[in-house]
C-alpha cells in the first residue's frame, strides 16, 4: 500500500483525529491528534492490510518559532516493506503524550531519549528516566533555545 | 545401547573431535613461528601511504590568509590571524595549529585554495609530555602594527588544572565510592 | 619502599639501584583494559598481533589494582568523568596516565559544539603523555609509551630530590 | 637429604640431640631455600614461556626488549610488583585479605617437597608422597575463597565461590584417575612408583602404558589437572571477560604476584604427578644409565624429568590459547556426568586388570608371548 | 527507604568492565550465577552528535559520522551521504558509487572481524581476536591508501568520495581477497564449530521473530532469527540491485533459530558474501569521475527525509529536516545498536553471568553508536 492509500485508511476509520496528510516529506507524514496516537498504532500494527510490525524509530523535534514540539513515528512494515509516518504536534510549554511502548516494547527508550533531550513527558510510560545524561543533569540540550552550562560537578564543562 | 546413551558417547566424541580440530590450527602456529605477523616498531617502520593524514604543516610564504581553512574547520583547530600589509596583501601573522585538538579530517586541505600551501606530512609520532608543545606556530609574527602583540590572539587552551597530586596513596577512604557501585 | 624513599644521598650506588627500580618500573607497564571510543580500538589494535605491546612488557589488566599505566582512549563525558577518577584511585601508585587522542587530549572533535563531553581527561586526572592523532596510529601509541618510559628513568625513589 | 648428610657426617642418629637438633633445623633451612629459589626460578621463567608461548601461537613475539630476547622480563615484573603501593581496601577483612596469598603460595610450594627429581636428588622421600600433594594442594581452595571473602568485592566473591566449588569437584575424578594408575605398583610413594616403571627401554613400561585403562586414565586425569589449577578452559575463578580478575581483583602487588606465581606452582606440581605417575619420572628413555657415571646419570636423570614436566605445561598453555571457556554449570556438568563416572568405571577396568594379569602391563605381557 | 530483596545481590557491571564493548553499565540482580534482571545504563559516551550536526554545515558534519560507529565508518558516512543527496537530488556517478560499494563492504568484514573477534575473547579465547585483527589490519592498510586514515576515514562526502582511488588499490584489494577465504575456514575450525563455543552459545538467548520486530531489532540479529530483511535487497541502494549475492538467515544449526550462536554465524556467512560482493565490484570497474558537482557552500533545499541504510550492525538511518540554509534543522540518528539493546533486558531474565557476556557479545552492540 502507498502512503496515500494509508492516510485515507487511517481517515476512515479515525475520522476527525487526523489531521494533515504531508506528501513531499520522505517517507510521507500523517499528522494527528497526541490523544488518538495509541489507537492508532495499535491499528496500524494489527490490521492486516498494514501490519506495521516495527518502529523504526521515534524522534522528538523541537520547533520554537512555531511554539511547538513535534514527536515523529517511522513506522515501517517487514511484510508489506512499506513506510510512514506519524507526527504528533505538542505544546512547546508543556509537551505531553501517551506512551506507545505497549504497541512496540521496542518504543520504550526511544521515549525516554526524547525525554531526556527534548522534556517531552510521555503519559503512562513505565520507567520515564533520563538516558543519556546523568541524572543530575539540567535542562533539555537539545531544545533550540538550550544554553550549554558552565560547571558540572566538580569541574568546567 | 539406547538412544539416549549413543548420544552421551557420540557427544563426548565430537567435543574431543572439535577441540583436537582447534588444536591443530593453533599448533601450526606454535611451531613454525615464522608465520608472525608483528613489525617491530621503533627498529621497522612502515612508510605510511602517500594519503596518509599525519601532521598538518602550511607553507606560510605562499598562504594568502584568506581564512578557507580556519573557517572549515569542524573542532576550531586552527587560529589564523591576518593584517593587510603595505601591498594590501593579506599576511597571516598568527598561524596556530592545534595539533592536540585536530580530527585529521582533512577538510581544511580540501578547502586551502592554494596548492601545497596547506598539507599533511606523513608525520606522526609527535606525543609530548605537555599540551603546549602540540600546539604548532606557523605564523609570519611580523607584526606591521605594533599594537597588536601576539598574546592577544584567543588561546585556545585553558590552564590545565591541577589534578590530584602523584603518587598520592591511595588508601581506605576512596574505596567508599567504589563500595557504593558495588564493584 | 616507603620508609627509604627520597632519604638516600645521591652517590653511585644509590644511584644505581635507583635506575635498575625505574628499569624494572618502565620494562613492566601493565595497561589497563580501559576503552571508551574509537582509540580503543586503536588501543586494541597496538595490543594485537601486528604492533604486539606485549614486546615491551605491556600486558593489559582487566583490573585497576594490577596495573599501572591508564591509557584514556576515547571520549571522556561527564557522565564518564567520576569513574575516571575513581578508576585512577583505585591504582596503586606509581601510576602513569597516557591521554591517547584528541579526545582524552583537549576534547577533540567535541570541543566546541558539545555540552557533554570533558574537554581534556587533564582536567580530572594528572597526565603524564599527551599522544596525538583522531586516533593515534599504533605506532604513535608505542611511541608516546616510549616517551613515558624515558620519563619513567629520569624519575627518582631513593635518592633525594 | 637426611640421607645425604649421613652419609657426609656420619650416622647423625648417634650423636647428641642438640648436635640432631641443630643437623634438622639445618637441613630444613638449607633444603626450603634450595626448593624455594627453584620454585621462584620456574615461575619466572614459567610466566615468560607463558607469554611466548602465546606469543607463537598468536603470530606475533611476546616480550623480546627486556634483557636478551626479553628473558629478563620476570626480574621486571618482580620488582615493579614489589615496589607497588599495597592497598588494602577499606572494606576489607583485613586479615583474611592479608594471609589468604601467603597460605595458596605456602601451599603450592609444599608440594614441591616430595617430588622425586632423581635417583637422588628429593627433598623428602615420603611413604605417602602422592597423598600428601593431593591433601596440601586442596589447601588452596580454602585460600581462596579466604582472600576473595576478605576482599570484600562481589566480583571476588564470585571467584571464589566458582573455585572452591569446582577445585573439590574435580578432586574426585583426579583421585580417582591417581588410583587407577597407583594399584599397578601398589604404592604412594614418588620412588617406588619410578623404580617400578624402569627397564622397557624406558619407556614401555611407563605407568600409561601399562593397559588401556592407564592410558583413559592419564586423559582423565590431565583434563581434571587444567581444572584444578584453573586454566581455560576451565579458568572460570578469574575469568577475565566475566568477573574482571576474579578472586584477586582487589589484590595488588606483591600479594597479587604471590596469587600469580602459585597457579604457576599448581602447573607445575600437578605435571610432576602426571610425569611421575604415568610417565616414569625421571627414567631416561632408551638410555641404559647403569654404566654413566653417578653426576652424569644423575643430571639427565632430572633433565629428563623437568622435560616431561614442561611438556606437560607446554601442552597446558597451548590448550589455554586455543579453548573457550565453560560457563559454570557446564563444569560441573563435565565433572559429575562425565569425568568422574567414567574415571571410576576406568578404575574397576584397572582393578580387574590387575587381578587378571596379575598386574603385569602389556609390554610384560607381550614380551612374554614373543619370548616363548 | 526502599525495601532490600535479600534474596537478590545487585551487582555492577561497567562502565569499566572487560566485556561491556565499552562504557556499557549493566545493573544485574542476581540470585547466585542466576540473574534475574538486568538494567542497561548508557549514556557514558553521550557526546551530543546530533546537537553538534545543528551548530556545524552539511560538509562540516561528515567527520562526525565518522564516530558513529567507528568499526563501520565508511558506512556512516554513506548513510549520511545517501540522506542529504536524497534532499539535494543529485546524481551519483557511477564511479563513485562502486567505489562506495566496495569501501562499505570492505568496512562490513572489518566491522564483522571484530564482532568475531570480541565475542570469542568473551568467551574466553583469546586468540581468534588477535587472528581477527591480524585480518582487520590488512583492510586498514587498504583504507590507509585510499583515504589516509586507519580508522576514521571521512571518505565517502556528499555526492561522491572525497578523492580517486591510488595506484595498486585494485590489486591490493584483489590479494586481501584471495588471502582472507581461507582464514575464514581457520576461524570455523578454531571457534565456530568447537564443541565448547557451541555450548557456550547455542540455544542462549532465542530472540524469537515477533521480539525481534517488535523491539526494532535490525541487522544480522534480526536475520538470525530468521527473517529474511536487508536493506540492500529491499530498499536497493547505490548499486545493490545489480549485485549478486546472498543473505544468510539463521536455520538454527546449532540449537533453535535465533540464538547466539546463529547471531555469530550470520557474520561469518556475511564476511563471505561481502567478499563476493568486493570482487564483483572490481570487475565492474570503469573510469569516470568520484565525485558530482557539488556547490562549495552547500544549502539543502528545505524538506524531511529519513533515508536508512545497511550498516553492519543493522539499519542506521538518519532523519533530517532541512530548512533551506546551510546548516541541518534537526538530524535524528536512528542507530542499529541502540534498538539491539534495549532487547537486552527481555533476553537476560534467568540466564547466568555467564551467558550475559554472550548475549552482549553476541548483540555486537558499539556503544557511540548507542550513546551519540
Amino acid at each position: 500500500m502507498d502512503a496515500k492509500q494509508i492516510y485515507q485508511t487511517l481517515s476512515e476509520k479515525f475520522t476527525g483525529r487526523i489531521k494533515q496528510f504531508q506528501e513531499n516529506t520522505h517517507p510521507a507524514s500523517v499528522v494527528v491528534e497526541s490523544d488518538a496516537i495509541v489507537d492508532i498504532c495499535s491499528f496500524l500494527k494489527r490490521e492486516t492490510e498494514l501490519e506495521f510490525t516495527s518502529m523504526i524509530s521515534l524522534s522528538g523535534v523541537d520547533l520554537k518559532d512555531q511554539g511547538k514540539m513535534l514527536v515523529i513515528y517511522h513506522l515501517g512494515s517487514i511484510r508489506h516493506k512499506h513506510k510512514i509516518a506519524l507526527k504528533v504536534e505538542l505544546d512547546r510549554n508543556n509537551p505531553h503524550v501517551p506512551t506507545v511502548e505497549k504497541v512496540w516494547p521496542g518504543a520504550n527508550w526511544y521515549e525516554r531519549e526524547a525525554y531526556d533531550l527534548y522534556g517531552i513527558v510521555f503519559d503512562n510510560h513505565s520507567d520515564l528516566r533520563r538516558i543519556l545524561l546523568p541524572d543530575d543533569w539540567e535542562g533539555w540540550p537539545m531544545r533550540k533555545d538550550y544554553v550549554y552550562p558552565k560547571r558540572y560537578h566538580t569541574w568546567d564543562v | 545401547m539406547t538412544e539416549n546413551s549413543k548420544g552421551y558417547f557420540k557427544k563426548m566424541l565430537d567435543a574431543v573431535k572439535s577441540v583436537f580440530t582447534g588444536l591443530g590450527v593453533t599448533i601450526g602456529y606454535g611451531v613454525s613461528p615464522g608465520r608472525e605477523v608483528t613489525q617491530q616498531y621503533p627498529e621497522v617502520k612502515r612508510e605510511p601511504y602517500d594519503r596518509f593524514r599525519g601532521k598538518l604543516f602550511v607553507d606560510i610564504n605562499i598562504c594568502t590568509g584568506c581564512t578557507a581553512c580556519a573557517r572549515i574547520c569542524p573542532v576550531d583547530a586552527i587560529v589564523l590571524k591576518t593584517v593587510r600589509d603595505e601591498n594590501k596583501k593579506l599576511r597571516p601573522v598568527v598561524f596556530d595549529i592545534d595539533n592536540a585538538r585536530c580530527i585529521y579530517c582533512g577538510l581544511c586541505v580540501e578547502a586551502c585554495p592554494v596548492d601545497n600551501c596547506l598539507y599533511f606530512r606523513k608525520e606522526y609520532e609527535f606525543s609530548s609530555y605537555s599540551k603546549d608543545e602540540l600546539i604548532s606556530h606557523f605564523g609570519l609574527g611580523e607584526l606591521p602594527q605594533p599594537d597588536k602583540p601576539a598574546a592577544d590572539r584567543p588561546s585556545p587552551d585553558m590552564p590545565a588544572q591541577a589534578g590530584p597530586a602523584k603518587d598520592q596513596p591511595v588508601q581506605g577512604k576512596t574505596d567508599e565510592t567504589r563500595k557504593e557501585e558495588g564493584k | 619502599m616507603g620508609v627509604l624513599e627520597d632519604r638516600l644521598p645521591e652517590n653511585i650506588l644509590f644511584t644505581t639501584v635507583d635506575k635498575f627500580l625505574n628499569w624494572s618500573k618502565k620494562s613492566s607497564l601493565w595497561y589497563m583494559l580501559f576503552a571508551t571510543a574509537c582509540c580503543g580500538i586503536e588501543l586494541m589494535q597496538t595490543g594485537a598481533s601486528r604492533y604486539d605491546l606485549d614486546r615491551f612488557g605491556a600486558v593489559f589488566r582487566a583490573t585497576p589494582r594490577q596495573s599501572d599505566l591508564m591509557i584514556v582512549a576515547g571520549t571522556i563525558t561527564h557522565k564518564m568523568a567520576d569513574r575516571v577518577k575513581k578508576l585512577y584511585a583505585q591504582m596503586p601508585s606509581p601510576k602513569y596516565v597516557i591521554a591517547m587522542g584528541s579526545c582524552a587530549n583537549t576534547g577533540g572533535p567535541f570541543y566546541k559544539d558539545s555540552y557533554a563531553v570533558l574537554k581534556g581527561v587533564d582536567r580530572i586526572i594528572p597526565v603524564d603523555v599527551y599522544v596525538p592523532g583522531c586516533p593515534p596510529k599504533p605506532e604513535a601509541l608505542i611511541e608516546g609509551i616510549m616517551k613515558l618510559q624515558e620519563r619513567i628513568m629520569e624519575k627518582k625513589t631513593l635518592v633525594k630530590k | 637429604m637426611i640421607e645425604l648428610i649421613n652419609n657426609i657426617i656420619g650416622n647423625i642418629h648417634s650423636s647428641t640431640p642438640m648436635i640432631r637438633w641443630l643437623v634438622y633445623v639445618m637441613v630444613i633451612v638449607i633444603s626450603s631455600v634450595i626448593v624455594l629459589s627453584f620454585a621462584l626460578l620456574y615461575e619466572g621463567f614459567a610466566t615468560y614461556a607463558e607469554r611466548k608461548v602465546a606469543g607463537d601461537i598468536q603470530a606475533r613475539i611476546g616480550p623480546n626488549r627486556v634483557g636478551p630476547y626479553g628473558l629478563l622480563q620476570f626480574v621486571a615484573d618482580g620488582v615493579k610488583l614489589l615496589l607497588k603501593e599495597d592497598i588494602i581496601p577499606f572494606y576489607a577483612d583485613k586479615w583474611l585479605f592479608i594471609i589468604a596469598p601467603y597460605i595458596v603460595f605456602t601451599a603450592s610450594f609444599a608440594a614441591f617437597v616430595p617430588l622425586s627429581y632423581s635417583d637422588h636428588v628429593y627433598v623428602a622421600n615420603m611413604n605417602v608422597g602422592v597423598l600428601y600433594i593431593i591433601a596440601v594442594s586442596s589447601v588452596v581452595s580454602m585460600a581462596i575463597l579466604m582472600g576473595a571473602w576478605g576482599s570484600n568485592n562481589k566480583w571476588s566473591l564470585f571467584g571464589g565461590m566458582r573455585a572452591v566449588a569446582q577445585i573439590v569437584s574435580y578432586e574426585i575424578p583426579i583421585i580417582l584417575s591417581l588410583l587407577a594408575a597407583i594399584i599397578i605398583p601398589s604404592s604412594l610413594d614418588m620412588k617406588d612408583i619410578i623404580l617400578y616403571q624402569s627397564g622397557g627401554l624406558g619407556i614401555f613400561r611407563w605407568i600409561i602404558f601399562n593397559n588401556p585403562f592407564t592410558l583413559l586414565a592419564f586423559f582423565i586425569y590431565f583434563t581434571a589437572a587444567i581444572a584444578e589449577v584453573n586454566r581455560t578452559p576451565f579458568d572460570i575463578p578469574e575469568a577475565e571477560s566475566e568477573l574482571v580478575a576474579g578472586y584477586h581483583t582487589e589484590y595488588t602487588g606483591m600479594r597479587f604476584a604471590f596469587f600469580f606465581m602459585a597457579e604457576y606452582g599448581d602447573m607445575f606440581i600437578v605435571s610432576a604427578i602426571a610425569a611421575t605417575l604415568f610417565f616414569g619420572g625421571w627414567q631416561i628413555p632408551f638410555i641404559n644409565g647403569v654404566a654413566m657415571p653417578l653426576w652424569l646419570r644423575e643430571t639427565l636423570q632430572v633433565v629428563v624429568f623437568l622435560t616431561k614436566i614442561f611438556v606437560l605445561i607446554y601442552v597446558m598453555m597451548w590448550i589455554r590459547w586455543t579453548l573457550p571457556r565453560l560457563r559454570v554449570d557446564q563444569l560441573m556438568e563435565l565433572c559429575w556426568k562425565y569425568l568422574t563416572p567414567i574415571a571410576f568405571f576406568d578404575l574397576i577396568g584397572a582393578s580387574v586388570w590387575v587381578l587378571l594379569f596379575n598386574g603385569k602391563g602389556v609390554y610384560d605381557i607381550l614380551s612374554a608371548l614373543f619370548v616363548h | 527507604m526502599a525495601v532490600v530483596d535479600e534474596r537478590f545481590m545487585d551487582l555492577n557491571m561497567g562502565p569499566q568492565h572487560p566485556s561491556t564493548h565499552g562504557v556499557l553499565r549493566l545493573l544485574i540482580k542476581t540470585d547466585g550465577e542466576v540473574v534475574s534482571r538486568v538494567t542497561p545504563y548508557i549514556g557514558y559516551l553521550h557526546r551530543a552528535l546530533e546537537k553538534i550536526a545543528e551548530r556545524l554545515t552539511y560538509p562540516q558534519f561528515t567527520p562526525f559520522t565518522d564516530r558513529l560507529d567507528y568499526l563501520a565508518s565508511m558506512n556512516c558516512n554513506l548513510a549520511y551521504a545517501l540522506t542529504v543527496e536524497k534532499l539535494l537530488n543529485i546524481e551519483i556517478p557511477r564511479r563513485a558509487q562502486i567505489l562506495r560499494v566496495i569501501m562499505a563492504e570492505l568496512n562490513r568484514i572489518s566491522s564483522h572481524l571484530i564482532a568475531f573477534g570480541s565475542l570469542s575473547s568473551d568467551m574466553g579465547a583469546f586468540t581468534p581476536f588477535l587472528f581477527g585483527i591480524r585480518e582487520r589490519e590488512f583492510i586498514n592498510d587498504l583504507f590507509e591508501m585510499v583515504c589516509g586514515a586507519r580508522l576514521t576515514y571521512n571518505y565517502i562526502r556528499i555526492g561522491g568520495v572525497a578523492q580517486d582511488i591510488p595506484d595498486g588499490f585494485i590489486d591490493k584489494t584483489k590479494e586481501f581477497l584471495d588471502y582472507f577465504p581461507p582464514k575464514i575456514k581457520e576461524y570455523n575450525d578454531l571457534l565456530s564449530y568447537n564443541a565448547i563455543f557451541i555450548k557456550r552459545l547455542a540455544n542462549i538467548a532465542v530472540i524469537s521473530p515477533e521480539d525481534a520486530l517488535d523491539y526494532g531489532v535490525t541487522g544480522p540479529n534480526l536475520r538470525a532469527s530468521g527473517i529474511k530483511w536487508d536493506l540492500r535487497r529491499e530498499e536497493p541502494y547505490l548499486m545493490y540491485n545489480e549485485l549478486d549475492f546472498d543473505i544468510p538467515v539463521g536455520r538454527g544449526e546449532m540449537g533453535r533459530v535465533g540464538d547466539a550462536w546463529d547471531r555469530y554465524m550470520m557474520r561469518i556467512y556475511e564476511m563471505e558474501q561481502s567478499a563476493k560482493i568486493v570482487r564483483q565490484c572490481i570487475d565492474m570497474f570503469q573510469q569516470g569521475d568520484h565525485i558530482a558537482k557539488v556547490p562549495k557552500v552547500l544549502k539543502v533545499p528545505a524538506g524531511e527525509v529519513y533515508v536508512r541504510a545497511e550498516n553492519p550492525r543493522g539499519e542506521l538511518g538518519f532523519y533530517l529536516i532541512s530548512d533551506g540554509s546551510t546548516k541541518p534543522y534537526r538530524l535524528k540518528i536512528r542507530a542499529p545498536s541502540f534498538a539491539n539493546l534495549s532487547i537486552v533486558p527481555k533476553l537476560s531474565g534467568g540466564v547466568m553471568i555467564a551467558d550475559l557476556v554472550a548475549i552482549i557479545g553476541s548483540l555486537d552492540i558499539i556503544l557511540p553508536e548507542i550513546d551519540r
